[in-house]
């Protein structure tokens, strides 16, 4: 069956939630994937979005974070600070969700600047909500495409921490959150090293070969002894995404 | 300072009032209730040397960027939501020579800073910001050892506005004000401010806002001003009222990626207008497009 | 976890589950929506060697103290409100050899202490405690300087109950609870907490709640058990459900001055029943002299 | 006119509030004179409960700061973490009312025991909010009877810091309020010396000599070289407090 890198994605970050997990969530194929999930294995899954919606059940494909279909009907609407104190530093966040301009061997994400800081070739919007989100989540996801200037050995900034930051191990830091463990891409997953901290590949997608995914790495990816291979979306997967949770392809585009 | 004597006045006259050049000035909400009619007025008295500060400066800030108000910017993201870049704070801030002072944290940092000022402490404490570049970035962050683990934490300093403004549902005469959906920072970076202006959808008598007394989220003891400006947030949402306007943000690319249209825009719909009823007369349609369907929810018992 | 999963179970089960011996549990509410059922079932269950926490111990920790459920107690002001002492409490800390434990602080530094407790911080920072005896008294209020100002500022350390209960108005059985009226530190010192019960007046559908998402305090995500127990705050008060009974509170000086008096208070309406019911029915006429009165306000719009 | 202390003592409070404002009060006397002022010469008065009770007109004389009488109509219901931090620590507390069992020649107030910290003699019931209350508000004002026991020369325990802590001037604590500057009792008015601190008679109700207040305060009480002569309760005054305010006699006992 035919179907998208998006849509492949999707899939793949929707099989990683578990049932009853707290996810903090942001638009795009996140949100898809949260959907999706809520709609096949986890019906349980309880989304807080940032601005302050918790247990949001959109009527609509929200277009921000702040999209009043994610106030209406749900469970909670709190203020920001009960957010970020009560919800992520509190320790309730399972599950983060992020994507980044640049994320680097070690997992660290730059979404402030390309270039110096003082003087930056490409200013970018800056952290939001991520530095905390990458600190605090019990766990990380990453969802982004491959690429050499995407995955770079090192980030220009790091916005939001990995596993290793100008040499010195996250253990170091002691932050709750286990950081970014799951780097969900559009040729395969990489994972980060249990021991090192090193992003590596994990597991390959249909008819992609570890070349394909390592000309997509700025550095000399290392992949795990066993790859796993990674189901395509199933019939009811890719049913639900185009007829259902994203009929207009805001975001399934590619 | 009470429910009984108004602030009642028009935008012109608040803005002129309260808002001073060279301020420190906030018009907070988080995607929800932007009071872009305020931003508006600011460009058209033509205030400059502001340091704006929010933690999402989105389209009002672009916009009051390319107008010339501001020569510093505190903030946590700058983007379009959900479309891409702000290309006047872009090219304020890009390359050899930027125009525009930043002083950059996460969202839970200015959360954080707008509780120390409401809180009148002159610091609040997190558990964030290691391992990132961002105490690098900004030297305002900085650290406390706890007294009683020993263990070191970020801090963040107060923030506190010469003036925030703060669009809601409704107020009272005197600036007690209700708000539901999103609430964001607005009640923190209003009791951190030294002023306060209000600007509302619907002016409603005391009573109401007595009738459910819980609603309330800013008391009118801190506000110095209440404006009546209806779809003064458009094109930002107002729940209950009217819906964003999404087509905007989506055009706003085109518009502010090029600066003559952008200058196109502030003639037309800021500095070519008087005031708020003269911008919606601009735009035929805006009403009936996205006024707010009835979801009303039930009320409770106040008795005893 | 979620709001489909019930988690609603009986008061003795609730109890039985979730508060074990030597437990720091806490009752909050702040003369409103205290809940006594609860802690009559802690009675009737003899737990024992308890730190026993909230700012106003009131007259339900007088009979947990009484009862002998406390080896500690924390809290920052402990009388019968508009009526005097409470004797139990009393006789446990005067004299040469008080029984009672005593960690003392201002409201300001408990729900300072719950506020860091529920942002997983160690401490808070407060301005407060200068000039007075208190930190003499009690050596966990500490002080701190800080990075900025180089003033030296007071904290207090947070507070992590075991256990926290709280009375509301209306929960669905997943735990997502809404109050109006006092809300008190309730938010705060539930989400502290490593455990949850939720005590309500009104077992709704979950679309009672998402009806109105803004009067949510406490989500279902950190709630562990519901129980539905009508008239549960009894002598206190359940704003739009029932008024405070001031004649009881009134009645207990004479009670728990006299330490026969209040064992046979205790055996008769604590011991002496099975159940909340059983002590309704030990108070005939109760609920028509006490049930609120109809002050229903109006709703709002969440359409967009 | 026949009048008695309490109510000597409510009309004498309630000439000391301006019209706006903004007042944490507690039951009892403190309270009866909030609304005396507000039914004569203070109608915007402001009262905040330390409950959360914003603007509160209450239907009926409330019996405990907690009382739902006090929510419903009133302006606002805030949380206790907003009162203390937003409204009072963050300065928006005019004036402060406070009692005692304990008042001292430096206003310092003890609520807490008499007797020995570890093993008092009576165990009172603590601060509650007026450690805060007393070094916050801009003005304290306390309202107590006379007597040697009341007014000893030292609190047994400072609970609530007046103008001087073993030794230490007020000043130096940096506090943002002014502290107990003036003192209502049952014949006369004491007032703290701007320079020293310390408590002095300043005014004295009609027919009472400096000798009878002398009497009931434990240590040697200056006087103001001028002492001011209060007027009594008006008819109004009176006519309010006893047919309107507490007509049942809750506070107004003697």
């Amino acid at each position: 069956m035919v179907f998208s890198a998006d849509e492949m994605m999707a899939s793949v970050a929707a099989r990683e939630l578990a049932d009853g997990d707290v996810v903090f969530v942001g638009i795009g194929l996140p949100n898809l994937a949260c959907n999706l999930a809520r709609a096949t294995h986890a019906p349980n899954l309880v989304l807080i979005y940032e601005s302050g919606a918790v247990g949001a059940t959109p009527s609509r494909l929200p277009v921000s974070i702040g999209d009043p279909a994610l106030v209406t009907g749900s469970l909670m609407v709190c203020g920001m600070a009960d957010v970020f104190q009560c919800f992520l530093q509190n320790g309730r966040i399972e599950v983060g969700f992020l994507g980044g301009a640049q994320v680097d061997r070690w997992g660290n994400i730059n979404t402030t600047v390309i270039g110096d800081y003082a003087h930056p070739t490409v200013r970018l919007p800056g952290s939001g909500g991520a530095t905390e989100i990458a600190a605090h989540a019990r766990r990380t996801l990453i969802v982004a495409k491959l690429g050499p200037r995407t995955f770079p050995e090192q980030v220009d900034f790091v916005t939001s921490p990995g596993h290793r930051y100008r040499g010195t191990p996250r253990s170091a830091f002691r932050m709750p959150g286990q950081g970014p463990v799951t780097v969900i891409t559009d040729k395969g997953v990489l994972e980060a090293d249990a021991k090192s901290g090193e992003l590596v590949l994990a597991a390959l997608y249909p008819g992609v070969s570890v070349s394909e995914v390592r000309a997509g790495v700025g550095w000399p990816l290392m992949a795990r002894t066993t790859l796993r291979e990674i189901a395509p979306p199933t019939a009811r997967e890719l049913q639900l995404l185009r007829d259902v949770l994203d009929p207009d392809r805001l975001y399934l585009k590619g | 300072m009470t429910d009984s004597a108004s602030k009642v006045l028009s935008m012109h006259d608040a803005i002129a009032r309260y808002v001073h050049d060279g301020d420190t000035v906030v018009i907070e909400g988080f995607t929800h209730l932007i009071c872009f009619a305020a931003g508006h007025e600011i460009i058209r008295q033509r205030r400059r040397d502001l340091t704006l500060a929010r933690l999402t400066p989105d389209l009002i800030y672009d916009q009051m960027i390319a107008a010339g108000c501001a020569r510093k910017l505190i903030f946590s993201w700058a983007g379009n939501p959900g479309v891409g870049s702000l290309h006047a704070f872009r090219r304020a801030t890009e390359g050899a020579a930027p125009s525009l002072e930043l002083e950059e944290y996460s969202h839970f940092g200015m959360v954080a800073r707008f509780s120390a000022g409401a809180a009148r402490l002159p610091f609040w404490t997190m558990r964030d910001y290691a391992g990132t570049d961002l105490p690098r970035a900004n030297p305002a962050i900085k650290n406390v050892v706890c007294p009683y683990t020993g263990e070191q934490l970020a801090t963040v300093p107060a923030l506190n506005p010469d003036v925030t403004i703060i669009h809601a549902q409704r107020a009272d005469a005197a600036g007690n004000t209700q708000i539901w959906g999103l609430v964001g920072v607005q009640k923190e970076a209003a009791f951190a401010s030294q002023r306060v202006i209000v600007v509302v959808e619907e002016l409603v008598d005391t009573a109401v806002i007595r009738a459910d007394p819980n609603r309330t989220l800013i008391p009118g003891v801190i506000v110095s001003g209440v404006v009546v400006e209806p779809w003064g947030a458009h094109p930002s949402y107002a729940q209950g009222f009217y819906d964003r306007d999404n087509e905007f943000y989506v055009g706003w690319e085109k518009i502010s990626r090029d600066p003559a249209r952008l200058t196109g825009y502030l003639d037309e719909f800021v500095l070519g207008v008087e005031d708020r009823s003269g911008y919606l007369a601009r735009h035929p349609g805006l009403v009936e497009r996205l006024r707010a369907s009835q979801q009303v929810c039930a009320g409770v018992n106040y008795g005893f």
